[in-house]
């Protein structure tokens, strides 16, 4: 009895010593590979967003802002609203990927993250985007929504006309017609314009 | 084999009236609505006539619309039959009180203080109705009540004022703001009861004694929490256990979140066992919901909580084994480099480390991935021939032995008085698990043994948990020979809402069972989200443990529960 | 400012040591004036960095366990991520160590014995805010026992966010520390 | 050896090193005093104990037993002690010629019976349970 | 070289106090060097072995990959580390115990053979006090440390560091006895007391001779340098860092350098008594061999540390009560039970 004590206790240790070093991940030089499903910092589809705050709206820690950002697609986004991240909130639970309806939000493998200062870790649009469209693809695709919304408010003076038209009645249900198409337009043209200045 | 209805009409015949509403949801839940002068003849009913020799806590809810308090006592059998009494207690809103069950179970009491603090309900009979979790200035305010208005409408922590004492230490103070004192959240009566460190320095009766702090910053806590120890010597004379330094008021959160972000909040419960407190709150609103998980999922979640308690264990015990052994020790090291083995596993699935947010209502968050399977099959056998080599070297230490053996023995009937939970439990000899006793997913289907010790020592709860990885590594393999293929979230809408209705759910969590008792008043909210978690079962019998121990025991007592204070602290 | 203020003579002696004289000046000033005169030499550069390289590459934390990280802070200690390799290891009293890692909640019973603990340990001192909820509160920011904004307590020095953070990130964290010490840009000046 | 007189040159060194092994501590106390910073507080300098305010002072009436212990030791100790100047009495080749019963000279003899009395003493002090750890 | 020899002797015949005095002004600057260098080696490679033990690197940022500076860094950093005397001390006292340990250990020093020169078929010990009572000097000595250990505890008005102090002195206590009587053991067997004359004596290694003396000697050192699983008085899971919870900085870094210094120190004593000292084969090459008593003598040290590393990797802590069990009814009846031995084997066979 009395000899086989104890003896694991040494040939355990002296057994891993002879090893080779195999578990330690060596981090600053090597990051270990990261499966495909892991939840790290949020990567955004800027061409796909579609602003619709519902990432936002579902975070359990509302660390999701949605702000302006100039590089997205005015088609899709006539705010040009997109996520800005507080990391210093998020949990990192994946609930906006879930939600997101147009699939634009993911969770890339990328985890490294350090910040000096608190606002560091707070994180834009312009961080996260990893797809975005260039100035000059924006200005184009603006024009192409300041077109698309100029013809889409003739079309509607032309219904609010021809509506007028046959009803036969007063001036004043075509001007009501007219007017928030008119303003549509503007607000969909002013925020990129914003965007652009800057 | 006693069902629920027999229950219901064995106490209706005992005790005609007592029973003024009752539900019986299928043969192992009965909700029943009790005379509040009656509830201690009932419990002693049950207890003595019927086996209800568990008792698994209580909740208590403010049921404000009609303004009445409600007090849930959870009663359930280590064993003899599966039945889970809920049995509810009214009061009115005004002066709530109801009758202390501390007489009849020991381990009332701390179920009972932790209601008083939260929702100022008075227990008569209650010998130290002390508060628990909060810190003292917060007693009285009552924050589980529904018109509680410091929260979510003033959040209190950003004010802290700065006290410097004379004596050269720092206190906080967080004086109301305007809002607040016109909101009436401020307590302007507090309850009289000496703090903490008043009524255990009452203790110290001669010269020789002191009362050392092991805690809240100690080598020995998994997390911040307090256990003085009146020593003589080195021996301890009596411990004190004083929690609450993390407690985050997840119940509340809860309750002003959605349905669906709770989630989140079950994993930072227990963060190395988020997945069973997953489990359990989703288990608990599919309950609600009626919905069926598709089989795949359940397989996806068996083998994921296997997982998950076998990572659990390895690191409770590698915690313990530095304490007993300091940090030198090289075995721990071994036991955290293959948990980390364990974790990559995890994190190839939920994409997590530790929490997951993984399992969802009415499915999972996403199928395993390809190469699941045969990573499993290599990492497996593995990790059983590891904890081979382990359990030997337990077995041969005779240092180990003479540290571990009859030190902080609980005998069966303690152990189940006392209301323990899980290995803890288990190592006395009770072989009380929920997969058995209170089956889900797919556990019936499984073949697999309820481990149990004899003892009930240190040396047992560390075996006990040793050999339930075994265990749980056969009840993986088995898993990933039986798992089909299909869809893995559930077909029907889950919709925002849940419809009004209860349920009480349990899962085996690697500490033992956890409980999650959800309310739901129709919203998409829940009304109440009671947890009952297995440390905070097992943390009581902590003090009796100590006593007339070495601090080293105590030490090694208090790390061989496998602590989580997160979990019990909520 | 020198690395140390003024240096305590003890209140018995003090008369005593202003008669004593060497080279005709009192010992005192000697005193001051050579300290005054090495604390230059120090601030010149060279000898400082030499400081700073010691103090960055021997880093103790305290070992503080306070929710999930403090798991994820186990394992950065231990063999899979081997914090000794930058020469950081874990000592369980503050009067070893150099860095705090806030790894998890602050509540309102807990936030006086933190303040403490990082008061009791000797400067040079530095604070890693570990996980969101030492960031900000995390998803508990609006519990009615949760601290928010611990840096309005504890001057941080690197923020890791992360729920928890990954063990690599631990490490990060400390090279940020590392980095933050040899610039000197780290908020306290010694 | 035995029968040399003890050289008393030989202790000197051992001065010379006492001092040597106070002054190294000293002169780094004395480094720290010029280089270190110093920002005394109260809160600073107060009583470590897991972060709380400890519970009166540590300086009790530390248990009876223990100091059994101490007085346990110094039986025990002197009584080695005896033995070192014995080394000197068996090593002395005068002595050896005196044998006991023919078997053990008489140095070995006398120290067995010494050795057979301290274990007496010491079985006397186990069951009298003065080693009980407090 | 035969020569140079022969005057020193001559000078240390004539003049044996001032040769003292020299012998003690170099000996003491240059083993203070030796010494403390060496406990920094030890310091370096307790971690880089523990690391060993655990299958990770261990320090490998300063000084290329084996973290050879890493010691280095540790050092600067206490060395501008603030420094803190907590209000409640006994200020005297705390002060003190750092001073007092590293004095013992020096005194330690001074009487250590830190081997010999092998010239022309004769060893010459290196050892500055070459004092007939070495052997009892040098385990009286490596005790200084635990007076050290208690004063720390006890003037810190802590309540781990008093625990820590009692723990450390009941130990020192209920160990100081056994190892004392190794040592009588030993000296019985090579009718000295002397630490040259007993390795000289060492034709057989004790270690053979009285195993159980041995083994012995060795437990009771590990507890007299307070490791694993001896470390009662520091461990770190129960009473914080014990006796040195409350000291900091440079204050905190002697008394763990101390530690070492004594580790060190205790391993060059373990291997002299029992293990044959600079004995082994002369290696037949030019310089070499007038080194090769100080090479065997380092290398059986190193295996002493190491083991002594391993036991730490390997054992569980001990309860302070079965420590002091262990002491007073085993080692002790068992230690004189091996002097019986001793003095039987010494007197018939030696």
């Amino acid at each position: 009895m009395l000899k086989r004590k104890m003896i694991k206790n040494f040939t355990w240790p002296l057994k891993i010593a002879t090893r080779e070093i195999e578990v330690t991940r060596l981090y600053p030089e090597v990051m270990m590979e990261l499966p495909a499903v892991e939840r790290g910092i949020h990567e955004l589809d800027a061409t796909t967003c579609i602003g619709c705050g519902t990432c936002a709206r579902v975070c359990p820690n509302s660390c999701i802002e949605m702000v302006n950002f100039k590089f997205g697609n005015p088609l899709k986004n006539k705010k040009m609203q997109f996520p800005q991240i507080d990391f210093g909130r998020c949990m990192f639970c994946g609930l906006c990927v879930d939600e997101c309806p147009v699939e634009c939000l993911k969770m890339g493998k990328k985890v490294i993250m350090a910040g000096w200062e608190r606002k560091d870790i707070i994180k834009g649009p312009d961080f996260l985007a990893t797809k975005r469209f260039s100035a000059k693809e924006v200005a184009d695709l603006e024009a192409e929504a300041k077109r698309i919304a100029a013809e889409k408010a003739a079309a509607k003076k032309t219904a609010a006309k021809e509506g007028a038209a046959k009803e036969g009645a007063a001036k004043k249900p075509a001007k009501e017609g007219a007017a928030p198409a008119k303003k549509k337009a503007n607000g969909a043209e002013a925020k990129p314009k914003e965007g652009g200045a800057a | 084999m006693t069902t629920a209805s027999e229950v219901l009409s064995s106490i209706q015949s005992a005790f005609p009236g007592a029973v003024s509403d009752a539900r019986v949801e299928s043969d192992r839940r009965l909700w029943a609505t009790i005379d509040s002068n009656k509830i201690l003849d009932v419990c002693k009913h049950l207890t003595n006539k019927l086996n209800f020799d568990h008792y698994s806590g209580s909740a208590g809810i403010d049921w404000i619309a009609r303004n009445e308090m409600e007090v849930v006592e959870i009663m359930a059998s280590h064993g003899a039959h599966q039945v889970v009494a809920m049995l509810k207690v009214k009061t009115p809103r005004a002066n709530p009180s109801v009758k202390s069950l501390t007489g009849l179970y020991w381990n009332a009491s701390w179920y009972e203080r932790e209601i008083w603090e939260m929702l100022g309900i008075n227990f008569e009979g209650h010998p130290e109705l002390y508060p628990l979790l909060l810190s003292d200035p917060l007693v009285g305010v009552w924050p589980w009540r529904k018109d509680f208005k410091g929260y979510p409408d003033y959040t209190t922590g950003e004010r802290a004022v700065a006290i410097p004492t004379p004596d050269g230490y720092t206190e906080y103070s967080f004086p109301p703001t305007q809002a607040e004192i016109e909101a009436g959240t401020v307590p302007t009566e507090r309850p009289k009861y000496p703090t903490f460190l008043e009524r255990e320095t009452r203790e110290i009766k001669s010269d020789s004694e002191m009362i050392m702090h092991l805690g809240p910053q100690h080598a020995m806590v998994p997390g911040p929490f307090l256990l003085d120890v009146l020593v003589e010597g080195e021996r301890v004379k009596k411990a004190f256990l004083d929690i609450g330094y993390i407690h985050k008021g997840i119940e509340k959160i809860m309750e002003n979140r959605t349905w669906l972000q709770d989630i989140v909040y079950t994993d930072r419960m227990c963060y190395v066992a988020s997945l069973s407190n997953n489990e359990c709150y989703c288990g608990a609103v599919e309950k609600i919901l009626g919905l069926e998980v598709p089989e795949r999922a359940q397989y996806i979640r068996v083998i994921l909580e296997e997982l998950s308690r076998i990572q659990s264990h390895l690191i409770g015990t590698g915690e313990f084994l530095t304490l007993i052994a300091g940090v030198g020790f090289a075995p721990w090291q071994y036991m955290i480099m293959d948990r980390e083995r364990i974790i990559s596993l995890i994190e190839s699935v939920t994409g997590a480390r530790l929490t997951h947010t993984f399992v969802r209502f009415g499915g999972v968050r996403n199928d395993l991935p390809d190469g699941f399977a045969e990573q499993c099959k290599k990492d497996l056998p593995y990790m059983r021939s590891r904890i081979e080599e382990f359990i030997e070297l337990f077995a041969q230490d005779p240092i180990y032995h003479a540290r571990m053996e009859n030190v902080g023995s609980i005998s069966p009937e303690t152990g189940k008085r006392m209301g323990c939970a899980g290995p803890v439990l288990r190592a006395t000899g009770v072989a009380y698990d929920m997969r058995k006793e209170d089956p889900i997913l797919v556990y019936p289907d499984l073949d697999f043994k309820v481990i149990t010790g004899t003892r009930g020592d240190s040396a047992d709860r560390i075996d006990v948990r040793m050999r339930e990885i075994l265990e749980s590594i056969h009840i993986i393999e088995q898993c990933l020979d039986r798992i089909p293929s299909g869809p893995i979230k559930t077909e029907a809408k889950i919709p925002k809402k849940v419809p009004a209705g209860e349920a009480y759910y349990r899962v085996e969590d690697p500490r033992g069972e956890m409980g999650m008792y959800v309310i739901s008043d129709g919203g998409d909210k829940p009304y109440r989200v009671k947890v009952r978690g297995p440390f905070y079962a097992t943390f009581q019998t902590l003090t009796p443990l100590l006593e007339g121990t070495y601090i080293a025991d105590a030490v090694a007592i208090a790390g061989s529960m496998d602590g989580c204070p997160s979990e019990s602290d909520r | 400012m020198g690395i140390s203020d003024v240096i305590p003579v003890p209140v018995a002696i003090d008369e005593e040591i202003e008669k004593w004289t060497i080279f005709g000046q009192p010992v005192a000033e000697v005193w001051f004036t050579t300290t005054e005169k090495i604390h230059q030499i120090i601030q010149m550069g060279p000898i400082k960095n030499i400081f700073n390289w010691g103090r960055k590459n021997s880093v103790y934390f305290l070992m503080q366990p306070m929710g999930c990280c403090g798991v994820e802070m186990f394992v950065f200690g231990a063999a899979p991520y081997d914090s000794d390799r930058f020469g950081c290891i874990p000592r369980n009293t503050p009067r070893q160590t150099d860095v705090m890692i806030i790894s998890g909640y602050l509540t309102r019973k807990y936030l006086p014995v933190f303040k403490n603990l990082w008061e009791q340990m000797p400067e040079p001192k530095w604070c890693i805010a570990i996980g969101e909820c030492a960031i900000s509160g995390g998803p508990f920011y609006d519990s009615y026992n949760i601290v928010q904004n611990t840096g309005d307590y504890f001057p941080i020095d690197v923020y890791i966010p992360g729920c928890p953070p990954r063990p690599e990130q631990f490490l990060e964290g400390l090279i940020n520390l590392q980095e933050k010490i040899k610039q000197r840009k780290d908020l306290r000046e010694y | 050896m035995a029968g040399e007189p003890m050289a008393v040159v030989n202790y000197i060194p051992l001065i010379i090193f006492l001092i040597m092994g106070a002054i190294v501590p000293i002169a780094a106390l004395a480094v720290i005093k010029i280089i270190a910073p110093n920002r005394p507080k109260r809160q600073k300098l107060s009583t470590y104990e897991g972060g709380l305010k400890p519970i009166r002072d540590a300086k009790i009436q530390y248990s009876v037993q223990y100091y059994l212990f101490a007085i346990v030791f110094v039986i025990f100790d002197v009584e080695v002690l005896f033995l070192y100047p014995w080394i000197y009495v068996y090593a002395n080749k005068v002595m050896q010629q005196f044998m006991v019963f023919g078997l053990m000279n008489y140095a070995v003899f006398e120290m067995l019976l010494f050795i057979v009395v301290l274990l007496v003493g010491l079985v006397y002090a186990i069951k009298k349970e003065a080693l009980r750890w407090v | 070289m035969d020569g140079l020899i022969e005057i020193i002797t001559a000078f240390a015949a004539q003049e044996p106090g001032i040769f003292a005095l020299i012998i003690g002004i170099i000996g003491a600057a240059v083993l203070s060097a030796v010494v403390n260098v060496g406990a920094m080696a030890v310091i370096w490679a307790d971690r880089k072995v523990m690391s060993d033990f655990c299958n990770r690197f261990g320090p490998n940022r300063v000084g290329g990959r084996w973290g050879i500076l890493q010691l280095g860094a540790d050092a600067i950093k206490l060395f501008t580390k603030e420094d803190v005397i907590p209000a409640g001390v006994d200020k005297g006292v705390y002060v003190w115990a750092p001073i007092v340990a590293s004095a013992g250990t020096m005194l330690v020093a001074a009487a250590i053979p830190f081997g010999a020169l092998h010239i022309g078929g004769k060893d010459y010990p290196l050892v500055v006090a070459n004092m007939d009572i070495s052997a009892f000097y040098v385990e009286a000595a490596l005790s200084i440390m635990s007076i050290a250990v208690f004063m720390a505890g006890y003037s810190s008005n802590n309540k781990y560091s008093i625990l820590g102090a009692f723990r450390g002195m009941a130990r020192m206590i209920a160990y100081e006895v056994p190892m004392g009587v190794c040592v009588i053991s030993v000296a019985v067997m090579a009718h000295s007391l002397n630490l040259v004359e007993i390795v000289q004596s060492q034709t057989v290694w004790y270690a053979f001779a009285q195993p159980l003396g041995f083994i012995i000697f060795l437990i009771a050192l590990v507890t007299d340098l307070g490791r694993i699983p001896f470390d009662q008085s520091e461990a770190e899971e129960e009473i914080i860092c014990g006796y040195n919870t409350e000291y900091s900085g440079i204050r905190w870094g002697l008394l763990y350098f101390q530690e070492y210094n004594n580790f060190l120190l205790g391993s060059i004593l373990v291997s002299l008594l029992f293990l044959g000292g600079w004995h082994g084969p002369i290696i037949p090459i030019p310089l070499l061999d007038m080194i090769s008593p100080m090479i065997w003598l380092v290398m059986k040290v190193v295996i002493v540390i190491w083991f002594i590393i391993l036991v730490r990797a390997a054992l569980f802590r001990l309860r302070i009560d079965q420590v002091t069990d262990l002491g007073w009814k085993w080692m002790l009846p068992l230690s004189l039970v091996n002097l019986g031995w001793a003095v039987i084997i010494g007197s018939y066979f030696a």
